[in-house]
């Protein structure tokens, strides 16, 4: 996934225009052509769908630095309580550090995702149930002292 | 045939993978560390999954996250390559219970062949000579006359727990067993707590010889002839070749046959390697079977035009072998050099770095397999091949004068390699008139 | 053999050259002209010679300047390349004068090949077929009438003088000759105002076949496969292959043979290319004798194993050819693909630039032969051959899967390529089952 | 010999120390390598002579721009009068427009080199016997108006 960052928006534009079937994106940099199948693809589509900020007013939280939480591991992401089915996480809640983000399930063996800190949910980067890579952005927090 | 394969590896040998499986019109799925994320293995193959950090317990040995990422993109089969889990029973076996196929032999052969003395004891079974000794520790230095007096002198003692050459003990003459024994006893006892002493033959002048072997499903075995590993420093090869220049074609046709069969008889199936040690009069010994593709397979197949890597996958796709032994052709010399990012003035010290400019020399019988790129950095995490430079000629002088201007032309900047050491090698004279054993590289130290 | 040899050539077949006399131990003087002086050959070479300014006539086709260079370095020999003045029988001769030995065969057969007329009275008498048609000027439709019916329609009316299509008529039909006859003629006699026709047999469906020879001074003489160079526009071939996928082996073994024999019964020495025009029953006929190492022998080589090049330096010096036609072995398939600095999307139009980016696809069964770069600076004055990747495989489709595979992972940047056209006609369905003539490049455009 | 202007000084250099023995001296710039033989050794070595201004005084045309004549192609170079026998230019001579500096023989065909403009001697570049390539320097001019 770090490798194509730096291609987030290129990605983003590609996807959109290509839509749902696009099945395979290609880039090239020269010397090297990047070539992401649907797993990956639909993980950037998601850092350009729109973001709202319905619970928490974030204007005063601009100056602050946000927080990346990355994914410990591959696997599959859950952002539901397992028992409940409810949503862990939404853009804009208020989270503290500790609380449980999210589940990365492979191969019958879950790990949880914590809060590193107190915070507010700025922008969330996969969907519930997408396959993630290790080190992939999950989501962004904005931290509050 | 597979739709999708998923590469459980890195550097050159992950492309190689995935180049033959893109050549068999088979999807691939590179996984890497973070240290990698930028290479080409990843860049070329159709998707790519980060499985870890960089340490390779936490990336390219963690079977978990492999598998994971084999299960999220939908690969049928999983190539190890060489190195890191490729001869690992326990992978195997968990490939094999994910309802995914394992791109090598069974897991049962893994382990058969992973234990060097039930190996031995297998491969002995098949017909294959042993390297004559001391099944067992040895209760005294009577015992030790008595085996020795069979087997004939020199033999070597070898502590049962021993390393770096402590309590070990060349001796040539039955007068001087007792006092050996017991120096080599008591200097092991000291060294690794335990005095415990085999014995075997002791092989003076040694030949590295590997036998590539070919087995599917339905039970039919080639070879695709021997390859000559002497040129190696602590077990690191540096030069391969095939046909071995040692071997006359006698030697040769008896040694790979009786691999062949041997390998018949215990069913296996893929790719695999017979290691030999053989004598100054061409007596050869079973030393260990490796169940997996090898770095120096492309000399093997410059001289057949058989592509080792579409055949593991063919035979691990349920495939018959698509020739008899008798089908197999041989043509020419193929030589292999592994360029090392490694200082060889510095007794081989690995180096760390940026390649700053890189050209390598090509044309006619020249095959460059490697993953590097100017402006790549060499990670400290992983191993130093830098990259394979295989030649083929008519002749294995043809080989050698065709290794020698590639080389000339080659250009690696940036980091320490093993370029210059190997120019040294190919003006040689042992190494040009084929005159060599695995004691090469300490005979013949160059000079910065 | 020689103690040094200068190349009268550049590009990537002067460093083809080089390569070759380097793997002999013989030293390279490189001639280049101004715009030349930065190139890999000259900078490999062991001396070089800036012999004039960019303009061939003034360097390249330079003989004077030439003959100047090679004695002012002690050079024994000169080996022409292809083009240039490589069939050219003054320069041949000149070289003799100087005491200097021409890597090509004897002036008096470039002589002879060199003229049309000759090179197919010559072979005709040495036993290979000549396309059936009128062997002087007709001298009006009766004669075509008559010529005609003995030789079977359809025919092709040319102008003796003609050129680009106008004085050219194919005729089908008795009944369409006369009226076909005298509107070529007097459409010829406006044009080149010369109205004078001849006739010849119209082959619908050709392919270009070639079949590589080699003669030695003690007249053996061994045939190295043919070629299939169906591939091309305007008589620049752009793909080949061999063997060819259109032959079964009955024709294969007919026509090599035959042409093995014509060469040696003329006594030719050296390399040299019997071309065919090979209709679509694998009816043949002898089109023209190439006198000299050609852009696709690489393709030959690879299926032998044999080096071209070095057996030509070996025959100039004197030396037995060390194969009878017998111990020729012929294995796998190869292809060639001519990578031109042209827009395909543009009818091929050349283009001039900078290699700003550059990395060609490696690995098992590709050969890369190039004097390219990145930087280097494509100059407008010399042809468009930027690189020729040679595939080999042991079968046709292995061969072509590895150089799909090769091509997309080489980048080309700064100047428009046939990349992505060689691409183009690896997947397409009439190259992939081969069956293709020479029309194929006109049936098959590919938008940009 | 174009190529190599730009090592020129290094060649020197490394000529100098290896002295008149060295067959043959190679240069690496990176990416490849240039090698030279005897006969260009040669010829880059005298650029390194000494240079000795005696017949005329050029303090006085330094400001003005050298003149680099070249050699109009591939040959060895005679800078003797072929009937006389004496030497056609020497360092500080003055030289009038069209006067004969030199000949050019290849193939027992001789090229005559002429003075492009009137002006003095300031350096030959290459020996009375030397083998050249076109386009190599052959001396310099220091043009007189």
């Amino acid at each position: 996934m770090i490798r194509l960052d730096r291609f987030q928006e290129l990605l983003s534009t590609a996807l959109a225009i290509l839509g749902d079937n696009a099945g395979r994106v290609e880039l090239s940099d020269g010397r090297r052509r990047v070539r992401v199948g649907r797993l990956l693809g639909q993980v950037e589509t998601d850092t350009a769908a729109p973001v709202s900020h319905e619970s928490v007013d974030l204007s005063a939280g601009d100056a602050v630095e946000a927080l990346l939480v990355r994914v410990p591991g591959v696997g599959a992401v859950s952002f539901r309580d397992n028992r409940t089915g409810r949503p862990l996480v939404e853009v804009g809640q208020r989270i503290r550090a500790g609380q449980t983000l999210a589940f990365i399930t492979a191969m019958d063996v879950t790990t949880k995702v914590t809060a590193p800190r107190d915070g507010v949910v700025e922008e969330v980067f996969v969907e519930d149930g997408d396959g993630v890579e290790y080190n992939a952005p999950l989501l962004k927090l904005i931290p509050i002292s | 045939m597979f739709k999708k394969i998923l590469i459980a590896n890195r550097g050159e040998v992950a492309l190689r993978v995935i180049r033959a499986c893109q050549e068999m019109g088979i999807a691939t799925v590179a996984v890497h560390s973070t240290a990698d994320a930028d290479t080409v293995p990843v860049t070329v193959a159709d998707e790519s999954i980060c499985i870890g950090p960089a340490p390779v317990t936490k990336s390219y040995l963690n079977m978990h996250a492999i598998l994971t990422a084999a299960k999220m993109t939908g690969a049928e089969a999983v190539h190890p390559g060489y190195g890191f889990l490729s001869e690992n029973e326990t992978f195997a076996r968990l490939v094999q219970k994910s309802g995914l196929v394992f791109i090598g032999p069974s897991p049962d052969h893994l382990a058969k062949m992973g234990q060097k003395a039930e190996a031995r004891k297998t491969m002995q079974a098949a017909g294959m000579p042993i390297l004559p000794g001391s099944a067992d520790v040895l209760p005294d230095a009577a015992a030790a006359k008595s085996i020795a007096a069979e087997i004939g002198y020199p033999v070597l003692l070898k502590a049962a727990f021993g390393g770096g050459g402590r309590g070990m003990r060349v001796v040539r003459a039955e007068s001087e067993l007792e006092p050996a024994f017991l120096q080599a006893g008591s200097e092991a006892q000291i060294a690794f707590g335990d005095g415990s002493m085999y014995l075997e033959k002791f092989i003076e002048k040694p030949h590295h010889i590997e036998i590539q072997i070919l087995g599917d499903r339905q039970g039919s075995v080639v070879h695709l002839g021997e390859r000559e590993c002497s040129i190696q420093r602590r077990h690191q090869k540096l030069i391969e070749e095939s046909p071995s220049p040692f071997l006359n074609s006698d030697q040769r046709a008896k040694m790979t046959e009786m691999a062949r069969q041997a390998v018949a008889r215990i069913g296996y199936e893929g790719a695999g390697t017979i290691e030999l040690i053989v004598d100054e009069s061409g007596r050869f010994y079973f030393m260990e079977m490796n169940t997996r593709l090898q770095v120096e397979h492309p000399v093997s197949e410059e001289i057949t035009g058989i592509d080792i890597v579409k055949e593991q996958i063919r035979i691990a796709a349920g495939q018959a072998l698509r020739w008899r032994q008798s089908d197999v052709t041989f043509r020419g010399h193929s030589i292999e050099c592994r360029i090392l990012a490694e200082d060889a003035s510095h007794d081989f010290r690995p180096s760390t770095g940026v390649i700053e400019n890189l050209h390598f020399g090509l044309g006619p019988g020249i095959r460059i397999e490697t993953h590097i790129y100017s402006g790549y950095q060499i990670p400290a995490t992983y191993d130093s091949l830098l990259a394979k430079m295989v030649s083929w000629g008519l002749t294995r002088h043809e080989a050698i004068v065709r290794m020698r201007r590639a080389i000339r032309e080659t250009v690696i900047e940036g980091v320490p390699t093993t370029l210059d050491w190997h120019t040294r090698v190919l003006d040689e004279e042992d190494f040009v008139r084929g005159r060599y054993t695995t004691h090469y590289v300490q005979e013949h130290r160059f000079s910065g």
